[in-house]
């Protein structure tokens, strides 16, 4: 092994797979379907979420070459909408809000708290198949029409003046909410119910403690965005008036209602992500997260603040003027937990031993991105400035870089660090690494110019656009490209390791974790007996003791 | 009921069940009859607030949280606390509208 | 490559040209919002390098090779501290910095003259005092404060200026407003920025900044001949209005006259100023709003005037400064001829300009 | 901490009830588990119908007069007929829960065979309430009628009561709007009794044959926290829509 890597990994001409494991224990696809051990319904969600993210990058490929010249020419102004809408929704409820706490949190929180299961194993297959039903709903709707609302369903238009699907589609990210409440229920029941023995709440791993925020706001929010879906359902249909002007209603309702549970959205999606990033980066600088207590707090702090500040979607649309102060003046506090996260990851690389392999690149990636990210998100924040960037791609650019460039590195991060112990075998590094900075670069190209563009003052979802916009366009749509192919590199590779990747050993990266001190792939059960938690997370000095006296933990 | 689930579990008597289910009674004839009265501002208060009595008497006793963890009981007051900001930030908002616009 | 390579480099020769971050300033509010976002972006750009340096300096320093042992380092007190402590106060003063230009945005100057803008699915509708017309463009001066009242007649429109680093959403059912003073001739980009459906990205126009002189002669060669007043007053006659709102002693209804701007007792109790809003809610939804002394007899006109013929309507009885004009439609039914109107006190455009709001206070 | 003794997984079955899933370690974590569980299902239907308040707390404070004269044809005897029908309903599902822990199997299938009955005599009160809208055309969006707040003495039965004024057109229109969340309501709180009394009958069913008077109640209690939950909606639902208008 060289001394620039952690990777130690068993003695490849003798290592196995362990024989029994929770792949190998039953077989067929039954056994997949009618699982209810949560690392198959993790793969289950892994393989779906997957299927999702690139239909919706379809989409995006789409928008981006119609945004390639100034006309309408690649496909027609309701074409366009249609396409913009269902990338929206595609994105956020079924890749989005489920990717990390779905795969990830499915597979690993039971795991990290040393319990055999997730505290209700049905009820997690059952929010696997609502999310199906949602999302083949939703896919349906495409083939039959689509829909052409933008994902966020504005009133009036959604209920009086389109004709397309807003009913199914609707329904669809009903039936979705209700997987990810059911999922978020899931995981707090199982976080302080399920601890082992000794695992008391400070030395949860901090992907813990941002799954537990995030599932928060998952079961307090999401019914809100139901019943404002309902409403939207019951005003199309029989004209009930909540929502109609002339009837007395307010269109502006369905924002709060809709917002009450949307923005919070965005914390359920950026949170679990966070989580991953410190798991990341103290494991590859073998230190203990700086600041734990203050991490684990903010991402609290996140959670509960994040409920006061929606109505910042809405200041120019005539909410009060004392409620934008009220709003504008949240919104700043709930950036500061985020600005405390970053500062405690960058101190926790100090007198550390960092070594670089990609996991570590994409969190890096993600540290700058959702700087940039969070940075802009003050620029909305701030009522002022709010009036000129809103409604631009300024606000493209900025949630692109909190939700791509933040939670979509930190989903890879997660994804390259744990897919040793997922699959048993080792991802390719080499490529790997080329992946991670393709993917930086593209992103970069894709988004960054919409910055400007959004400065300079081009609305979003314009199919067609003044031509002064168009050199922007094109390093975006050029950036988008690269994307791309930074974001097909790792499916491939991914699956050539499943069966040309290193044997990956018990625990490849020498982590702390509970869930790396059992074999890889795990047992069915998770662990042959139920571990007794003697220290903190990040304990890397309790790890080398355990090392010293029992020999590097082997391949069972 | 086995004997390692008492300490755990508590269980709560039909005696307990009847008194409440009296209050309750109570209580509803209480607030229709405060409802013939003519208070003004006063009416919804009080009809609400026997609510809430009514309510919290139930929580309490039929559904256990007496007798539950704090960590229940955490959870239950944190569902209120959102539901009251749910409603009151955005009302905030409908009713400092009618003020105008500064 | 050859193909390929010039055009990049038009590309670029042509976008480092035309390079901006931001479009021209053209309005009184726009450098102020600029300092903001200025501010805006070196703060984010000290917080970035910050963040990057430390990443990369601990990268070089502590990388296994040159740091094989991590040092175990708990975390510091101080540091949590500082680092919530300059950042919140750098967030508390651009809450306020921002909250000062909100407030400049949308509070119009008492003086600002009012233009009136209508968005349908999927144009814009601008109506001047003077009777003039404009489709998916604005005609304004240099100069002189510009107040927008904005409606849609179907869904949400964002009625967007970046030039002038303004953005108003127009809601069905009630008047927004926005004002702005623009300061640099040109023509400049209108958006609707709020997704309003099929046509949303063809719902744009331009803005015409003009020197006050040309505005004059705009308003003069553009002018239908009918000012919004009076086509309110045609309206009026031919709704009947007059047969209650006569201001006659046995009148059903209150006399118009000097209402606007006045507060008024409802029946329901209570008092209003009889603003804009006020006039279309009594127009639309008239029982609701009676005043005081009257009975709940006028029919609604909900779905029977258009948005356009709800602010004419408005900017007649804006109008109204005597029972006299009202006399003048209830005895004539048909419209009386625009030089006819300037005669009796009418307003002509060409001549006294734009109606303003503080003429015609009481 | 960590020894891996080739055990246990499939042998910690010994010596546990048959009903303890595996992934638990005692019957007590696992009624713990379920019934905090529970308690976050409730927690969602708080806020799910906290966007209905909001919208009812919103539009009555704008159409008062409308609220009121909605409201006045609700008959407040029927609703304290309900309320004292579904706070029976809970009492009886309480001792349901008792019956249940103390392993009193007789007991338990007459309290939720009470708890059934109301629960379908609650609803048959509301199919009576519900009738009387349809009759007036008082359901939004099908023909519609504001004949009894344009003319109020067209409704003898509530003009005896109240002598109300009628209402100005304009705010006799908004009467819909109280129409659409006082169905909307008291249709989600019925729908949620709905399917209540399905769970109750099977319930009894498995009740008859002892399932749940062997020590395992946790299904009982839980059931039981939904239905005292259906009862508190009510509770504030009737001093919403009947009781705290009907004043002028």
């Amino acid at each position: 092994m060289s001394t620039h890597t952690i990777v130690s990994l068993p003695d490849q001409s003798t290592a196995r797979i362990p024989k029994d494991n929770y792949i190998t224990r039953e077989n067929g696809l039954l056994s997949w379907l009618l699982t209810s051990d949560h690392k198959r319904i993790a793969i289950l969600y892994l393989i779906s979420i997957t299927f999702f993210f690139f239909i919706g990058g379809a989409l995006a490929g789409l928008i981006r070459l119609e945004l390639l010249t100034p006309q309408a020419d690649l496909m027609a102004s309701d074409t366009y909408n249609k396409v913009f809408t269902m990338h929206g929704v595609i994105m956020i409820f079924f890749f989005l809000v489920p990717s990390v706490p779905a795969t990830l949190g499915n597979f690993f929180i039971p795991m990290m708290i040393g319990a055999k299961d997730l505290a209700l194993p049905k009820v997690n297959l059952l929010s696997w198949y609502l999310y199906m039903a949602g999302g083949l709903l939703a896919l349906y709707t495409m083939t039959v029409g689509g829909v052409d609302t933008g994902w966020t369903f504005t009133t009036p238009l959604s209920t009086h003046y389109v004709n397309t699907n807003v009913l199914t589609t609707g329904l669809a990210v009903f039936i979705a909410g209700f997987s990810s409440i059911l999922t978020g229920l899931n995981f707090i029941v199982t976080i302080h119910k399920m601890r082992a023995p000794g695992l008391t709440w400070f030395r949860l791993p901090l992907f813990i403690w941002s799954n537990y925020a995030a599932s928060i706001l998952m079961v307090l929010g999401t019914p809100v965005l139901a019943i404002a879906i309902v409403l939207i359902a019951l005003e199309r249909t029989l004209g009930i008036g909540v929502f109609d002007p002339t009837k007395g209603g307010d269109p502006l309702l369905f924002q709060h209602l809709f917002w009450f549970y949307s923005h919070p959205a965005v914390y359920i999606m950026i949170l679990p992500g966070m989580g991953v990033i410190s798991e990341v980066i103290s494991n590859f600088s073998r230190k203990r997260v700086f600041g734990y207590t203050a991490v684990a707090f903010s991402s609290v702090a996140i959670a509960v603040f994040g409920f006061f500040v929606w109505a910042h979607h809405m200041f120019i649309m005539g909410i009060s003027n004392y409620a934008v102060l009220v709003f504008s003046l949240l919104s700043m506090l709930v950036a500061v937990p985020s600005a405390i996260k970053i500062f405690n990851w960058s101190l926790t690389l100090y007198k550390g031993s960092i070594t670089f392999e990609t996991p570590m690149l994409y969190a890096f990636g993600f540290m700058g991105l959702f700087t940039i990210g969070g940075m802009t998100g003050v620029f909305l924040g701030s009522s002022g400035t709010d009036i000129h960037l809103t409604e631009t791609y300024f606000i493209v650019a900025h949630f692109h870089f909190v939700m791509v460039g933040g939670m979509l590195m930190a989903f890879l991060a997660g994804i390259h660090f744990w897919w040793p112990k997922m699959t048993g075998r080792m991802y390719p590094e080499k490529i790997s690494q080329l992946a991670a900075v393709v993917t930086f670069i593209g992103f970069n190209l894709t988004f960054f110019p919409q910055f400007i563009l959004g400065m300079l003052g081009m609305p979003r979802r314009y199919a067609a656009y003044p031509p002064e916009f168009q050199i922007l366009n094109v390093f975006s749509t050029a950036g988008a490209t690269i994307l791309g192919v930074g974001y097909l590199l790792p499916v491939l590779y991914l699956v050539w390791s499943l069966r040309y990747g290193a044997i990956a050993g018990d625990n490849p990266w020498q982590a702390t974790g509970l869930e790396w001190q059992t074999q890889s792939p795990p047992l069915t059960e998770n662990f042959a007996v139920i571990p007794i938690m003697d220290h903190e997370a990040y304990d890397y000095e309790w790890l080398e003791k355990q090392q010293k006296e029992k020999g590097v933990t082997s391949v069972g | 009921m086995s004997e390692h689930n008492e300490h755990a579990h508590h269980i709560v008597g039909p005696g307990v069940y009847v008194a409440i289910l009296f209050a309750l009674l109570i209580g509803t004839g209480l607030t229709v009859w405060a409802s013939f009265l003519e208070l003004g501002l006063w009416n919804p208060v009080i009809a609400l607030a026997i609510a809430t009595t009514k309510a919290v008497l139930v929580v309490l006793f039929f559904m256990h949280v007496k007798y539950s963890t704090k960590l229940t009981k955490l959870a239950i007051f944190s569902g209120i606390f959102m539901f009251l900001v749910l409603i009151s930030m955005t009302l905030a908002d409908y009713i400092s509208r009618a003020w105008g616009s500064w | 490559m050859n193909h390929i390579s010039p055009v990049i480099w038009q590309f670029l020769v042509k976008w480092l040209t035309n390079f901006a971050l931001l479009p021209p300033e053209a309005s009184k509010i726009a450098p102020q919002m600029d300092a903001l976002l200025f501010f805006l972006v070196l703060v984010s750009l000290i917080g970035l390098t910050i963040v990057v340096l430390l990443v990369v300096s601990f990268s070089i320093l502590y990388n296994k090779k040159r740091h094989p042992v991590a040092v175990q380092v708990e975390g510091s007190t101080l540091l949590e501290a500082i680092w919530t402590i300059i950042p919140l106060g750098l967030f508390l003063v651009i809450f306020v910095w921002g909250a000062l230009i909100y407030f400049r945005v949308f509070t119009p100057p008492a003086n600002a003259m009012n233009i009136y803008v209508v968005g349908k699915q999927w144009m814009w509708k601008v109506e001047h005092p003077g009777g003039q017309h404009e489709i998916n463009a604005l005609h304004v001066p240099t100069g002189r404060a510009v107040q927008l009242t904005l409606i849609s007649q179907d869904v949400f429109h964002s009625f967007s200026i970046p030039a002038f680093r303004v953005k108003r959403e127009a809601i069905p059912g009630r008047y927004t407003t926005v004002w702005f003073e623009a300061t640099t001739p040109g023509t400049y980009h209108l958006f609707c920025t709020q997704y309003c459906g099929t046509n949303h990205s063809q719902m744009t126009g331009d803005v015409v900044v003009m020197s006050p002189e040309e505005y004059r002669k705009w308003l003069a060669s553009s002018t239908s001949g009918v000012s919004l007043a009076q086509n309110g007053e045609r309206l009026f006659a031919s709704l009947s209005c007059a047969a209650c709102h006569n201001a006659r002693p046995d009148a059903r209804g209150p006399s118009l006259a000097n209402v606007y701007g006045a507060k008024l007792a409802l029946a329901s109790g209570g008092t209003v100023i009889a603003d804009d809003a006020y006039l279309r809610e009594a127009i639309l939804n008239p029982s609701q709003h009676i005043t005081q002394g009257y009975a709940p007899i006028m029919p609604t006109y909900q779905g029977q005037i258009s948005e356009e013929g709800v602010i004419a309507l408005i900017e007649y009885i804006k109008n109204l400064n005597s029972d006299y004009r009202i006399e003048q439609t209830l005895n004539s039914t048909e419209m009386p001829p625009g030089s006819e109107g300037a005669a009796k006190g009418g307003v002509t455009p060409a001549v006294k300009g734009p109606v303003t709001k503080g003429t015609v206070k009481p | 901490m960590l020894d891996r003794s080739a055990n246990t997984a499939h042998s910690a079955h010994e010596g546990h009830p048959p009903y303890l899933r595996h992934h638990f370690n005692s019957t007590e974590q696992q009624a713990d588990a379920a019934g905090f569980a529970m308690w976050l299902f409730l927690l969602t239907e708080v806020m799910f119908f906290g966007g209905l308040f909001t919208a009812y707390l919103i539009y009555r404070n704008w159409y008062y007069p409308a609220f009121v004269a909605g409201s006045h044809q609700l008959d407040v005897r029927w609703g304290t007929l309900n309320t004292l029908v579904l706070i029976c309903s809970s009492f009886t599902m309480a001792m349901g829960v008792w019956c249940a822990e103390t392993r009193r199997r007789k007991g338990l299938v007459l309290s939720l065979t009470l708890t059934f009955i109301l629960g379908l005599g609650f609803l048959g009160i509301k199919t009576v309430e519900y009738r009387e809208k349809i009759e007036k055309h008082h359901v939004p969006g099908f023909h519609y009628s504001l004949k009894s707040f344009l003319d109020p003495q067209s409704d003898p039965e509530i003009y005896a009561e109240y002598h109300d004024k009628p209402l100005v057109p304009d705010m006799a229109r908004h009467t819909e709007l109280y129409f659409s969340l006082y169905f909307l309501m008291t249709g989600m709180h019925a729908l949620h009794m709905i399917i209540g009394i399905g769970i109750l009958g099977f319930m009894i069913l498995r009740a008859k044959a002892g399932a749940y008077t062997a020590g395992h109640v946790t299904f009982v209690e839980n059931f039981g926290l939904y239905w005292h939950f259906v009862d508190i909606i009510w509770i504030y639902l009737f001093a919403l829509l009947y009781l705290i208008s009907r004043h002028q």
